[in-house]
């Protein structure tokens, strides 16, 4: 049959195309046992599967909230107190039906225009918020950002004592939104493409990072097994990819395997086949995407199999503007949003927005620092970076400038995970004296009475004069406002700018800076920094290299210990403090003002939706 | 002989006509009695005085100060960073502290101190002067008898980045616009009066400069500038502002060059040059004093812009445009961000009005007695 | 029975500029229904003022101070705007003194007056057009179905004065204000203006007002006359009483100056030979000067004989030379030498554009095919019917509009093939004095600086002062105040720019110089003593001139050879004299003879005939 | 005339020629290219590998020097292939054409009415110089020119969108704009677009209305205004037909400028507003380093602009007509 949107096509040409494409390209010379001999040469190890929603459910059954939650939403969280006191009392999910407005819509703001409704080529954080709406997945991360088996789609997931083979069992009761059923083959499908080599360049966010992922096979409609190239702790995490229809894409693909050269993949996101919750009913660029709840989703030869979603339909709303977002949230035109640091305290302290709606804020595990370029002639020199470090008023930037909303960091690890250092390292504190020594002694002195400092470098006076890359958001412009007073005196020049995103990118990866603002969302497994610290790694902007870093990033992926691991990369985190590669600076928040009839929320360290069940677990309540 | 010398030759009877001036000296006698346009010379003035003297009306380093037997000039650290002497900041350290440092360091110090003690860069904090408490910041920051315009969300002084901006703010516009308006009238009168290729090959130009988006232009330079700087700005804005005030110089000249003294300077043999500038130009004033003198406020809006995009004023040179920005985006809650740098710019954009207005009609013979 | 239409009493206008100037300076006078009032005086002593304030349509600088202007009762110096609004066009109009500047450059003709016949008449557009076609046609404008769609750079200085006369009278005023309604105009086209006036003066009893200085033309129209003298009426009195018996010495001057065809003077007489002025405390002080018969036998004899063509090319051209035929210090120029400047085939064709995209449609002939000498020391008189092409060959001479074809010669050399310097290099010989004073002064320039420039673009005089002495002494030569040399163009009468161009034409010190029409609004007084100055230089200097006016006597007076134009040829070329004396073209008789004459036989004949007229209107008005 | 537009026609195109030559040259010099961004979208453990770097290169023909990369984009535009976005994988075509009328109607509306108010307002001026009624009039303007838009359409959408409900608060269609009739949808068009035009407009009234009047002031002094009056013309004739045509040379000149605005929109009232134009899309295009949607709205610019100016040196002659081409 022909489906989707190659229907421009002659059968012929279809034809001719898929017996021309060879699917098999970018998973060649790997021969995958049979399950037969999988079962026998392998012992398997049950992992946790878990439906998390269905989970939560359980586990707030009983829950009582520390007030009721239309009380607490009118709490204008003005301390630590009231917000603890607000998401503890909001995230309760419904004790009964009744209490659901089904015919809801939830108006969810995205701050940028949805790129692509195909899973395979999303790249922007709008895309991934449709994706988890939408999407097929083997693994979720729990709130706790811990992989668990999806358990909405699979049954069982086993790996062996290597974990270098993990072997899934899907349920039998899933169906696609154009009711075929998703089966085993549509992984194996999705996984050759996404390793295929003509198409990996176009489907960057998903296949970078599969290098080590050798081969995905089918057995039966539900069982699959992924192979993996070596024994690592982070295998479960490579397991992660979204699922795509084989038999809407197998025509498609092979009509256009790059996915970009003609209207075929783009017609087919008009009304995208998916298998998640939601589907997709219209879609306007720059504007909203409108989700709606799917039957086949929960439901089964007429049987429920699953909890029903609790919207009817979710329209991701976008307003690239964070003035117009907080008025149209404080219209109630959108139900939530996340809101700007600096806006925290003024326009979202205003009287309309507390008539309709309540704000939070929960820790993050992203860091904020300055990285510093240790290649060049300024920062060579751990003990200048150290200065640095000690010459910046954290006070001042924390309490007054960022309104007391962030926490002061001091390395990668967010100091409530499970890879902190324990007992934590002391935070630096703003010590001037501290740092006009290390800069003396790093030969860095005023020898000319500019109020500069300079040194002879090859020859030649160097004044103390850098410049400090940052982007365009007012945050970055507080804190870049604070570091060049700071360091101003010290007898240190800084010249602040803020710099067009790609452009800065641009000169990242060219290391063409001195400094730098920036911040890394920590993900999930610190294993993931390596790319940010290991020698020579592609996100190393700053250059820093530290053979003991390098290899115990190697000891950390291979060791699959948890406390073992913990112990690695907690003394990975001392050497950072010495080495100072970065100057952390803060720990930033989730700040998000959700609209009073909104519940079920709750903060993972990535925000609140962002996680398995995030969004899922979110409901409105019935109006009176 | 000539005709001349031989009416010279005979005998002259003794005449004394009143001296008279040149055109632009006339215009300016006959611009002198317009108070309004005075009124807007003056406001300019004064807005040059306010940037001579910023570092004199607010600042938190005194004008003057006598410190370990010398006498020093803190304050000229903010023209200039390395005015402000070494001995204050890498040498003892004062960490803009002046006033209780040099009461410490030195007994016998004295100091005579800005009108407004107030930094246009950071925050004064609570220790920084005795008897005057820290800035409030955020809503907090309204209007008071210590920060007379509020401070920013940073807490830094708003009169006090107003008053150090005037200097931007001024020299943004005059150059900008004086690159541009020279540019632009040189290039417009040219394709205007010889015409034919000259005016082809303008013209063109002209239209190549047009179609070449401002923007990519900005970033390019972005590229190429190792050190972006607020003059890099200035010469971007007035090397693609130009086309405008070209086309409006060439339309005018266009038509005044079909007019009968034109062709009565040409049969006196005047060049090229002279007629151009000298009998044209003055008549085609109207339309390019428009376009010049809002252009010139206009700089204070760009100059704003474009620091979005990295280029521009950095951060330790306060601007008009980067309090406006703060408005922005806190344009709710804090409302003295944006109304007075909006007052600023407003009655500047009224006092280069009225100044062109002013030129205007003290150019023209036929309106100033009026 | 006739009804006094207008009464000015003791009118003050002053001008408050930088001094002020008493314009006009306690005037009173009426005018009676059906009476044509002429107002003589000197160039700049406040004709067109006290024209202006009747029309209320004064300078912003100037002021009414003093005095009344009724008109059928109204005083209008008090009459609101609106008011004034309904009788200017209808009740009283206007022809300006300076038509060249007073037609709006961006509409056709045609639709200039049409707009005037729409405001005061109930008639449609077609109507209009068919009405305006008949008024071009009456005052003499050739092809009017074609001319009504020009514009006024399109059209020669006379024609365009004869579309404001046409303007003036296509609403039938009651009034009309003419100031100096035909300097521009040849004789025969005056002679027939003139007639449409009297007959509309005669059937319909319009009143005119009518400046000039012509004193012919006052001879043949007016029925009383006004002298005016630097802001004062100093003689007021019929037409025939002034003529006959003038009492004031300014007027004695004047009827004692004009050229006239039949006068042999070689210079002409002046009013300061009759009456010496001067300025006191209290105001202008005349004193009368006796002229004796001498004085007028020693203009006749002293000053520059004629110099004609050579004997060989006056043979040629049908005139040969005979001794004894012309005065005996007549002198022709050498048979070898050769021409100053030559023209040969000159042509130059105006295209006429049609339609929105402006296609040619047609050519103008303005100059085609004329051919002429002029020797070095020659005046070259060119005279012919107003828009025959007088202008466009002197511009043509001097590369002001590139010729359509032809050579012209300056000492050998085609002009048409200099360029740049070499082009500025000659027209520092060349100068013309354009027929439109008021335009060839840039408004933006004092008079100083615009006589000063050519000196100083031609490096005479060596400093600033040198040269504001020259021109304080042009100033005087061509009788004008050399304190008004810091005013600007437009704070001056019509003659006194007229007399600035020659000014400044005289500052170069040109070799050649094309007068268009320079003397055109000149009082006979200045006139001569202009004329008497361009004699001088002359003699002096051996100055070569084309003198182009179509005022004959005037011509007779300064040309040595003379050329007759028509329809862009030359029809007659010969010396002066002798064209007078026997011309022997018919177009050349018709223009001798058109000319206006004065003599007191003539103004009898003129008044009878006007009585007569005047009777019979009367009758015709009582019998109705 | 016919042939001198034609000949600004066929030069029109060398120009354009040589603007997108220069254009192509500054945005592949621009440090970053798409592949930057996309690098960021990359999961923080890794980036792309070299192989797919260099697939993406040749794929967007990036791998080749800049000119030979002009080259092609012309030869493809010459075979009326504008390319496709690279982020937003639809034809430049599309992208551009879905978004250039919802510009128009904001720039349209906004350019007519800025002359539509200007024109008499310039004239109202010159009319009442040197009076105090003229003064203020042309003082509230230069304070409008003076408040930045993006102030007031926050303050506006305050009190008008959020507290009075008035008029929607941003987008350019409402909900459930396909089922409306077509009156509703008008509405609906026109109730979006009424607080984003006034925006676009306010500013700018003080410059043409003051440009107006500079010009007209000039004229009025002439002395072929003294005639109209002497002819009794009504002082507002004599300013609109009379004086006003003997300044439309600059006005001339000043809307040729201005018509290239008609498509480049509003960076930012179109964020605000979330209008979805065509200069967010300008502004994101570079942002993003979209080429093949960067040239093709430099294109459609460029022709604009030289329309513009062809349309003005058209005019001229026959606003003057003394100002000929030959
Ligand atoms: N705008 C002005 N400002 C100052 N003085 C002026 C102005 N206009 C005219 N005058 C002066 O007023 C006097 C009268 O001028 P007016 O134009 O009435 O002369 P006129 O008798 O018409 O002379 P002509 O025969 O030369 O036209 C002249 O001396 C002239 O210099
Ligand atoms: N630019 C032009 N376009 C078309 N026709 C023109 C142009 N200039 C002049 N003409 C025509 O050329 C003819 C000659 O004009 P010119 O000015 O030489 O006349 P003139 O002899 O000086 O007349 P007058 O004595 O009235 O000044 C006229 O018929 C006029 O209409
Ligand atoms: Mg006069
Ligand atoms: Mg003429």
């Amino acid at each position: 049959g022909c489906t989707g949107g190659s229907s421009d096509y002659s059968e012929d040409e279809i034809q001719a195309a898929i017996e021309k494409f060879d699917y098999e390209k970018g998973v060649k010379g790997f021969d995958p046992p049979t399950l037969e001999e999988l079962n026998a040469n392998n012992k398997w190890t049950d992992k946790p599967v878990i439906d998390l929603l269905d989970k939560l459910k359980h586990q707030l059954a009983d829950y009582q909230p520390p007030m009721p939650p239309a009380e607490a939403v009118n709490l204008k969280s003005e301390n630590d107190r009231q917000i603890k006191e607000i998401l503890e009392s909001v995230k309760v999910l419904p004790k009964s039906d009744d209490e659901v407005n089904w015919d809801a819509t939830w108006v969810h703001h995205v701050a940028g225009d949805i790129n692509s409704l195909n899973p395979l080529t999303m790249s922007s954080t709008s895309d991934f918020d449709v994706a988890g709406l939408t999407g097929v997945g083997a693994i979720a991360s729990d709130i706790n950002l811990n992989p668990v088996g999806n358990g909405t789609f699979i049954k069982t997931w086993q790996v062996n004592e290597d974990n270098t083979v993990h072997k899934f069992v899907i349920r039998d009761d899933l169906t696609w939104s154009d009711g075929e059923p998703i089966t085993a083959y549509d992984w194996e499908f999705t996984f050759k493409l996404v390793k295929h080599p003509d198409m990996v360049a176009y489907m960057p966010a998903i296949s970078s990072g599969m290098e080590t992922v050798l081969y995905l096979k089918a057995y039966d409609e539900h069982t699959f097994c992924i192979f993996h190239e070596k024994s690592t702790a982070v295998n479960e995490w490579k397991d992660e990819f979204p699922v795509v229809p084989k038999h809407i894409y197998y025509e498609s693909i092979a009509m256009d395997p790059s996915m970009v050269d003609s209207d075929i993949h783009l017609k087919l996101e008009e009304t995208p086949v998916v298998g998640g919750p939601y589907e997709v009913v219209s879609r306007t660029r720059g504007k909203n995407v409108m989700l709606q709840r799917r039957e086949g989703f929960y439901m089964h030869e007429g049987k429920q199999v699953r909890d029903k979603p609790y919207f009817k339909n979710i329209r991701m709303e976008v307003i690239t503007d964070t003035n117009t977002a907080l008025l149209a949230l404080s219209a109630g035109k959108i139900d939530e949003m996340e809101i700007p640091a600096p806006k925290w305290n003024t326009d979202a302290n205003e009287p309309e927005f507390f008539e309709r709606n309540v704000k939070v804020k929960a820790t993050e595990w992203t860091e904020y620092h300055i990285a510093w370029n240790c290649e060049s002639e300024f920062f060579k020199d751990p003990n200048v970076r150290k200065a640095m470090s000690y010459g910046i008023d954290y006070k001042e930037l924390l309490d007054r400038v960022l309104d007391g909303l962030f926490e002061q960091a001091n390395g990668p690890f967010h100091p409530t995970s499970w890879m902190a250092p324990e007992p934590p390292l002391p935070m630096f504190t703003y010590d001037l004296d501290k740092a006009r020594k290390l800069l003396d002694e790093a030969g860095w002195v005023d020898s000319d009475a500019d109020g500069i400092r300079d040194k002879m470098i090859g020859g030649k006076k160097v004044p103390f004069r850098f410049t400090l890359m940052r982007g365009q958001t007012p945050t970055s412009e507080k804190v870049a406002r604070v570091v060049v007073t700071s360091l101003n005196k010290l007898g240190i020049k800084v010249e602040e700018r803020a710099t067009e995103f790609t452009v800065l990118q641009q000169k990242a990866q060219d290391h063409t800076f001195d400094a730098m603002l920036g911040g890394w969302g920590s993900g999930t497994d610190p294993f993931y920094t390596k790319n940010i610290f290991g020698t020579g790694q592609t996100r190393n902007y700053g250059q820093y290299s530290n053979k003991k870093v390098d290899e115990l990033y190697e000891e950390g992926m291979v060791e699959l210990d948890r406390e073992k691991r913990a112990k690695i990369y907690q003394e990975m985190a001392k050497i950072f403090y010495e080495d100072q590669p970065y100057t952390w600076l803060f720990y930033l928040s989730s700040l998000y003002g959700f609209n009073k009839d909104m519940r079920g929320y709750e903060f993972s360290a990535r925000g609140p939706f962002h996680y398995s069940p995030g969004m899922e677990s979110v409901w409105k309540v019935k109006p009176l | 002989m000539s005709a001349a010398a031989e009416l010279a030759e005979q005998p002259v009877k003794p005449i004394k006509p009143a001296t008279s001036q040149g055109f632009w000296a006339t215009a300016w006698r006959y611009y002198r009695r317009r108070p309004m346009a005075m009124l807007g010379l003056y406001f300019v003035g004064f807005l040059a005085l306010v940037a001579i003297f910023s570092p004199a009306i607010a600042g938190t380093k005194p004008i003057v100060c006598y410190y370990k037997g010398n006498i020093y000039f803190p304050c000229m650290g903010y023209f200039y960073a390395p005015w402000e002497n070494a001995i204050f900041t890498t040498g003892d350290h004062f960490e803009k502290r002046y006033e209780p440092n040099l009461k410490a360091k030195d007994p016998n110090s004295w100091a005579i101190w800005p009108l407004v003690r107030q930094d246009p860069i950071e925050r004064v904090r609570d220790d920084w002067f005795e008897g005057q408490p820290g800035n409030p910041d955020k809503a907090d920051g309204k209007p008071t008898w210590q920060n007379l315009m509020g401070t920013d969300s940073n807490g830094v002084d708003v009169f006090s980045q107003l008053v150090h901006g005037t200097r931007v703010a001024l020299l943004v516009g005059f150059v900008s616009m004086g690159i541009a308006g020279a540019v632009g009238i040189t290039i417009g009168a040219c394709a205007g009066y010889f015409g034919g290729w000259v005016d082809f090959v303008l013209s063109r130009f002209i239209e190549i400069i047009l179609c070449v988006p401002t923007l990519i232009l900005v970033i390019a330079l972005l590229a190429i500038a190792e050190h972006p700087s607020i003059w890099q700005v200035v010469a971007v804005i007035g090397l693609t502002g130009w086309t405008g005030i070209a086309r409006l110089t060439r339309a005018e000249f266009l038509k005044i060059k079909q007019i009968e003294y034109v062709a009565a300077a040409k049969a006196m043999g005047a060049g090229s040059l002279r007629i151009m500038f000298i009998h044209i130009l003055r008549n085609a004033l109207a339309p390019i004093l428009v376009p010049i003198s809002f252009g010139i406020a206009a700089a204070i809006f760009t100059e704003s812009a474009l620091s979005f995009l990295g280029i521009g004023a950095d951060t330790l040179t306060p601007t008009w445009g980067r309090v406006l920005h703060e408005g922005q985006n806190n344009i709710r809650s804090m409302w003295w961000l944006i109304f007075f740098p909006g007052l600023a710019i407003f009655t500047t954009v009224l006092a280069y009005n009225l100044i062109g207005e002013g030129i205007q009609e003290a150019t023209d013979p036929r309106t100033r007695d009026a | 029975m006739t009804q006094t239409l207008l009464k000015v009493d003791n009118l003050r206008t002053y001008f408050h500029g930088e001094e002020i100037v008493k314009a006009v300076d306690g005037i009173s006078f009426q005018l009676e229904e059906g009476e044509t009032l002429g107002i003589v005086g000197e160039s700049g002593s406040g004709k067109s003022v006290t024209s202006l304030s009747i029309m209320q349509l004064l300078a912003r600088s100037a002021k009414i101070e003093d005095g009344s202007i009724s008109f059928l009762g109204t005083d209008l110096v008090r009459l609101p705007d609106p008011a004034m609004r309904k009788i200017r066009g209808k009740d009283i109009s206007m022809i300006f003194q300076e038509p060249m500047t007073s037609l709006n450059p961006v509409f056709t003709v045609g639709s200039q007056v049409m707009e005037a016949i729409r405001l005061h008449q109930d008639l449609s557009k077609k109507e209009a057009r068919e009405r305006t076609i008949q008024l071009f046609e009456e005052v003499g404008i050739p092809d009017p179905h074609k001319r009504v769609d020009y514009y006024p750079h399109q059209m020669s200085g006379g024609q365009k004065q004869r579309v404001m006369i046409a303007m003036a009278l296509s609403c039938n005023p009651k009034l009309l204000i003419a100031d100096e309604p035909t300097t521009a105009l040849d004789v025969t086209i005056q002679a027939q203006i003139l007639d449409i006036l009297r007959q509309l003066r005669d059937s319909r009893g319009m009143s005119i007002l009518f400046i000039t200085h012509d004193l012919g033309v006052i001879a043949e129209i007016a029925d009383h006359v006004l002298v005016m003298y630097r802001g004062n009426i100093v003689e007021n009195g019929n037409i025939r009483q002034i003529f006959e018996n003038p009492q004031h010495p300014y007027t004695k001057g004047l009827l004692a100056c004009r050229p006239r065809l039949d006068t042999k003077y070689r210079r002409l007489p002046t009013v300061s030979d009759f009456m010496e002025s001067k300025t006191t405390e209290s105001g202008v002080e005349i004193v009368e000067k006796e002229m004796s018969q001498e004085k007028f036998d020693q203009l006749m004899v002293e000053g520059r004989g004629r110099l004609l063509h050579p004997k060989q090319a006056l043979m040629e051209m049908g005139h040969p030379w005979e001794e004894g035929a012309y005065a005996a210090d007549t002198n022709a120029v050498g048979d070898n030498e050769r021409p100053l400047l030559s023209v040969r085939g000159l042509k130059v064709h105006f295209p006429i554009r049609k339609g929105i995209f402006s296609r040619v449609s047609g050519h103008v002939k303005a100059v085609d095919g004329i051919d002429f000498d002029v020797y070095r020391g020659q005046t070259l008189g060119l005279v012919g019917e107003s828009g025959c092409g007088k202008t466009t060959t002197g511009r043509a001479i001097l590369r002001l509009i590139e010729p359509t074809d032809g050579i012209v010669e300056f000492e050998g050399k085609n002009v048409r093939n200099l360029s740049g310097g070499t082009l500025r290099e000659m027209r520092k010989r060349i100068q013309i004095i354009f027929q439109d004073p008021y335009g060839s002064l840039n408004p933006r320039m004092t008079i100083e600086a615009a006589i000063c420039e050519p000196m100083v673009i031609q490096k005479i005089g060596k400093t600033k002062k040198e040269q504001r002495d020259r021109a304080a002494y042009l100033m005087q030569e061509v009788g004008m105040n050399p304190d008004h040399l810091r005013r600007y163009p437009h704070e001056f009468s019509g003659g006194q720019r007229q007399r600035i161009c020659i000014a400044r034409a005289l500052a170069v010190e040109p070799d050649f110089l094309v007068c268009d029409e320079s003397v055109s609004a000149l009082d006979v007084s200045v006139q001569a003593q202009v004329l008497n100055l361009l004699k001088d230089l002359q003699e002096k200097r051996g100055l070569t001139y084309i003198f182009i006016s179509h005022d004959l006597s005037v011509v007779k007076f300064m040309a040595d050879m003379m050329a007759v134009m028509n329809e862009g040829k030359i029809v007659e070329f010969g010396p002066a004299e002798a064209i007078y004396a026997d011309p022997k073209e018919e177009y050349t008789r018709k223009l001798i003879n058109a000319t206006p004459r004065d003599d007191l036989e003539h103004i009898d004949k003129r008044q009878a005939e006007r009585q007569e007229a005047k009777a019979a209107r009367l009758k015709s008005v009582a019998s109705v | 005339m016919l042939t001198y537009i034609a000949r600004r026609i066929l030069i029109g195109i060398f120009t354009l020629l040589a603007v997108t030559f220069i254009v192509y040259g500054l945005i592949r010099n621009m440090p970053g290219t798409p592949l930057t961004i996309m690098q960021e979208t990359v999961r923080m453990d890794a980036l792309m590998s070299q192989e797919q770097m260099d697939k993406l290169e040749k794929q967007y023909r990036l791998d080749k020097p800049w000119y030979v990369g002009y080259w092609y984009w012309l030869g493809d535009v010459l075979q009326g292939d504008l390319g496709r976005g690279i982020n937003d994988r639809r034809k430049v075509t599309i992208i551009i054409g879905e978004r250039l009328p919802k510009t128009l109607i904001l720039t349209g509306t906004s350019l007519i009415l800025t002359y539509f108010l200007c024109i008499p307002m310039g004239l109202w001026s010159t009319a009442n110089a040197l009076t105090f009624r003229e003064r203020l009039v042309s003082t509230i303007l230069y304070i409008l020119y003076a408040l930045p838009n993006f102030v007031a359409a926050v303050y506006l959408n305050l009190i008008i969108a959020v507290r009075l409900e008035w008029l929607p608060l941003y987008g350019s269609t409402g909900e459930g704009y396909a089922e409306m009739s077509s009156l509703g949808k008008l509405w609906d068009i026109l109730s979006h677009a009424i607080l984003p035009v006034l925006c676009l407009t306010y500013t700018s009234l003080a410059y043409y209305t003051r440009f107006i009047k500079a010009n007209m002031m000039e004229t009025i002094q002439q002395d072929y205004i003294r005639t109209a009056k002497a002819k009794g013309a009504s002082p507002t004739s004599i300013l609109v037909t009379h004086a006003f045509r003997n300044s439309l040379i600059p006005l001339v000149t000043i809307i040729g400028l201005t018509l290239p605005s008609l498509l480049a929109g509003s960076v930012i009232l179109e964020t605000i507003y979330q209008w979805n134009g065509i200069g967010y899309l300008f502004y994101q295009s570079i942002t993003m380093r979209e080429y093949p949607v960067i040239m093709g709205l430099v294109l459609m610019f460029s022709v604009m602009t030289l329309l513009g100016q062809l349309l003005a040196d058209v005019l001229y002659a026959f606003v003057d007509p003394r100002i000929t081409y030959s």
